[in-house]
């Protein structure tokens, strides 16, 4: 059990920093959330900037420890996030790079990398969320292409993304596991609606797509037809060990900023609320130690679920006790630091699959308990 | 970085597992119960042998050259078992107190009184024991006695003690996980598995969370030996061992109230260690603190 | 909404202090929890006692708000509990009340409003818990007997019962909750074998009734043969309303002798603990309005559950803040109060219906929600 | 002790529903969310007319003179529909301030300053609101201003609005259970309703626990008018409607977390609400004094 860094990450770590240093006080000023272009344009730019450092590929070709490095430091550094560039790099990427022809990675791949073209994913639908493979919207074979009707829900970006990863049902007649496709989906082909999705948090982050007869060259179709929820599930682990590096590190430093404001203000004077706070400083500590834990682990998969439930759980009552730091009326003021996180936050113990499939993936899959209800 | 065992660390764990069940099974958890205050010498003395005690002294002097994340993980072993005895005290003692490192002598520790373990069975007793009362314990597996406070008592090694008590209560978290699964996997009700029942799969996966959650800084703890990470294992291992036992408890359901049950030896042995020095408050305070330092 | 005692409420109370201020301190000391006859015996008496006093039949005949006088008031007088006559007065009584034919109510429910017999219950089996109506002990008719062979377990005063309630299954090729028949056994039948169970807490609170051909004359079925589910389910809820009443005023004492300890050693000034009772008492007064509330309902039951999910959970953190008041080493030694308490109080969220069964009654039957699995 | 609703009760609170259910039904509260910081007059006369504001007044003064268990009763049906504006301190002012008890005057209460409701719409701001600051509130419904803390301020009927604010959450709390339950009986994954799946029977089967032991310490606390009665009352109550309409949130997955469903408004309301005087650490440490003082 080693936790420090080899020679290798230690040179890693400390050329990252020091290019960090450098490069991000020229950064230009992020744009507003509303800014869609120019988020895009941002996000875009952060990771053309990543590519001509090197670091285009950290996310998919480094060795786990390296890619948990590059997401500590540049957290920690106050760097962009991964943003629009989110399903490109870490989730319909992977996928082509494990999945696709030596032409399809050809086409999609670099512009990736490059920061040219930003992804979307089109997989939850309004009647199939925690049941995924319910899926229902609808392709059918048309010569060249796949004709494809219905619509999808929690899609990020969609207003500035080139492309999308689509799932959709090529045979209705099958189980439903054995019935989806993949296809990459232009999102400029005719017949695509995209709608803003206000959430509880008064942002429109998320967006409907509606798709009314899009045609899809089936040369977009990745994997065969038929065979699109093993494609996905392929690289749905892919990121599993590193994907909340930059949260936790993001949770530690707000956590120290509860403290010192709690100081501030008198409130950490209150035993009950500072040892609540020491209690989570406990709670996070142990999660970046299941972070490293997990990286580490030449078996990848089987610690997202534990963490997951564990993480999504402390990171909304870091925000309440956020709420109790702020006070009377600060906590209900959506202009003071926390409170949009706070609203934000009451998604974690539903997105991508809820704390209650959560732990029944964790009795079965991993306690091996016999299928439940 | 590579935070996993090393095939050392795999194989230490092996031969602790192996030497615990060979020689410190059911029948013998069971026989304990009947011969406390007394221990088995025998058994004292094989550990001694197997290195149990002497694993962190030097080579030089005799031991096993080993460091603390070796220690813990013999520790969560033997919580695993619930391996009766003043294990910690001993194993500190072991190059300052002769015939500790080889199990020949039998060492418990006063710190700032209150409670003291096994303070009839051991044959050297640090610190002042002076009025100490015995007492009726909860735990039919580990004798105590009372021993009035001693503000200016010497507490010894307080956060290795602490690190080594998570390390125990590790073990025992991880335990009661499996009583639970191996139960609910067997035991039928309405004409199935309890353990395909939601209700009952949300009680085991949420053990298994705390559990591994808890490993995680456990072993952190020991690798680092920093006082914020080893207030953060005894925090998070005392709730994996009391939390889970408790839920193993519920999970059995009547079966586990029973005398004859071994559940409730796990709980109980739990809430005796969730008791040693370096209390709930003291950590979340420590913590605290540690915000401030950090952020500040 | 009056929580006020009516006029003939008011002056059963001041009637029933007035004598237990009397009859109370005249009462024999209380045998140890080991000895079994000298238990029966003590417990006969003071239902004797209560019997010469009027108050015989306050369990069942009495409106359930007098009912809860006769609880609140004995309890806070620290009378005697129902001890040995806990089946005989509120579970076996009540259903020969109900189901039995004239000749049945003659024989047996005399000698327990005088206090001179003793019921015990047969109902739990090793393999019938949660699901009390999968059990197996089987009985077959042999002339004017039923000949009864299997075991039963968590019987309560076995030792020296009288009778005992029994639940035996009399067609095993009926679904499960159509085979059962209720019968009254003589205790004294040969055949019967009880061994104390050993609890957690090590008190032979319980025993094992094992079942070794015993013979049980046709004329001691109470109901029906194969009807035995629904006579028993006539009962299940009879005393629900009023069945916690002493404990909740047990409980609200309890809380405050810790409030008292805590002063005493210091612990109160902790204002962790002290939150934590003070919180306490917001439970158990919400339990003690809750249980005035179900005992003025017209339609009881429904409150039942949801009374014991809460109160059960409520009592075991009653312990745990009474181990933390306790402290070190007090918490650990079974000598201080309360110790083997919180080991008792862990049965509570199993016995009589786990929580998670609770749950799931509350869910289906309260709620509607859909049969769950 | 009849501690049931009495007739006449039961026909106050189907009366109020009704007005609430014609007059602010979903459209309306959907339109109010646009209108606010405004109020709809309109209805607050209404309210006034049907006696909301003037329920506690003395039948000589023209009131409706009923008692605090019907004001409770009112208010929980105003927390039920997330009726909007400072509805308690005007029902509190109805006989003080002209107009209040008719709905013609709008009053708000600054109390001993922080947080305060509705202060553009009052008619009438008793205490200091100098210094007022508007503040962007987390509830859409429910406009707040920020006022400086006056140590030396008058909080006016602390443990009656805290009562009547215990009323409100009940009444949230109550209606998120049918939100909840209404939701997982028609919503489908994997073929069932999820309602089917005991993991969610068991967010509602909580959800409901919650709210019926509120309930009870809410009628009674009204009943009685006893400050530890009320301190209950209002601890309880929160938890219900906070922790119920978070529970809600989470029976409803993704469709919850929209700004089109309300789930999230009854959550924003029951914060807003948990804030008001008479806060958590001041009912827990008030019902631990009492313990002391009970058990003497």
């Amino acid at each position: 059990m080693d936790l420090t860094d080899t020679p290798q990450e230690a040179e890693f770590r400390a050329r990252l920093r020091e290019w960090l240093a450098k490069a991000l006080p020229s950064l230009p000023d992020r744009p507003s959330p509303d800014d869609w272009p120019g988020r895009r344009a941002y996000d875009l730019g952060w990771q053309r900037t990543l590519y001509d450092a090197g670091y285009g590929e950290v996310h998919w070709g480094a060795e786990p420890a390296v890619r948990m490095i590059f997401l500590e430091e540049t957290e920690k550094a106050g760097a962009p996030y991964v943003g629009a560039n989110f399903v490109g790099l870490l989730h319909a990427g992977p996928t082509i790079a494990a999945e696709g022809t030596e032409e399809q990675k050809a086409r999609w791949l670099p512009p990736v990398l490059r920061g040219e073209e930003v992804w979307c994913q089109g997989f939850s639908e309004p009647d199939a969320g925690s049941d995924l493979a319910a899926l229902r919207t609808r392709a059918r074979r048309d010569g060249d292409d796949y004709v494809v009707s219905g619509s999808k829900i929690w899609t990020s970006h969609a207003e500035v993304a080139d492309w999308c990863e689509l799932l959709v049902r090529t045979d209705p007649d099958a189980p439903k596991h054995r019935g989806i496709t993949w296809l990459a989906m232009p999102m400029d082909a005719p017949g695509i609606t995209v709608r803003p999705l206000r959430t509880l948090a008064g942002s429109n982050e998320f967006a409907e797509v509606f798709l009314d007869e899009v045609r899809v060259p089936v040369a977009n179709r990745v994997g065969a037809e038929n065979d699109g929820w093993r494609v996905t599930m392929v690289t749905l682990s892919f990121e599993r060990g590193t994907a909340f590096v930059g949260e936790v590190v993001a949770c530690r430093r707000v956590l120290g900023e509860l403290a010192l404001a709690a100081r501030e203000n008198g409130r950490w004077d209150d035993p009950v609320l500072r040892r609540r706070l020491g209690r989570l400083n406990a709670e996070f500590r142990a999660l970046w130690r299941l972070t490293q834990w997990n990286v580490s682990d030449s078996v990848p998969g089987v610690g997202g679920s534990v963490f997951k439930l564990r993480y999504s759980h402390a990171r909304q009552e870091l925000y309440e006790a956020a709420a109790e730091v702020l006070g009377d009326p600060a906590a209900l003021d959506l202009e003071q630091p926390w409170v949009l996180d706070r609203l934000s936050s009451l998604s974690y113990t539903i997105a991508a699959g809820t704390s209650q499939i959560q732990h029944n993936i964790v009795a079965e899959r991993v306690l091996g308990l016999p299928k439940g209800r | 970085m590579r935070f996993q065992l090393t095939e050392d660390q795999r194989a230490l764990r092996t031969g602790v597992r192996e030497l615990l069940t060979a020689r410190f099974g059911r029948e013998r958890l069971r026989a304990a119960m009947a011969d406390a205050p007394a221990l088995d010498r025998d058994l004292w003395r094989e550990l001694g042998d197997a290195g149990f005690f002497a694993l962190r002294l030097p080579e030089a002097a005799g031991g096993v050259g080993l460091g603390l994340p070796e220690a813990v993980l013999a520790f969560e072993e033997a919580g695993r078992v619930l391996l009766p005895g003043p294990l910690i005290a001993t194993q500190l003692a072991a190059g300052t107190v002769p015939g500790a490192a080889t199990g020949e002598t039998v060492v418990t520790d006063v710190d700032t009184g209150g409670t003291v373990e096994w303070l009839a069975a051991a044959d050297v007793v640090r610190g002042d024991a002076e009025g100490a009362v015995s007492v009726r314990s909860v735990d039919p597996l580990t004798p105590l006695h009372r021993v009035p406070v001693q503000d200016s008592g010497a507490a010894v090694d307080v956060p290795l003690k602490s690190l080594l008590t998570a390390a125990e209560q590790l073990g025992t978290g991880a335990r009661v996980v499996e009583l639970a699964v191996e139960h609910a996997r067997t035991r039928e009700q309405f004409g199935r598995p309890i353990g395909a029942f939601q209700a009952v799969q949300q009680l085991c996966a949420g053990m298994l969370v705390r559990v591994e959650v808890a490993r995680a800084v456990v072993y952190a703890a020991a690798v680092t030996g920093d006082p914020a990470d080893i207030a953060a294992a005894r925090l998070l291992a005392d709730e994996a061992a009391v939390h889970g036992a408790r839920d193993c408890l519920q999970v059995h359901g009547g079966m586990g109230f029973t005398w004859e049950s071994d559940v409730h030896l796990y709980l109980k042995r739990a809430w005796v260690r969730a008791r040693r020095p370096g209390s709930v408050t003291e950590c979340e305070e420590l913590l605290a603190a540690g915000l401030l330092a950090e952020a500040g």
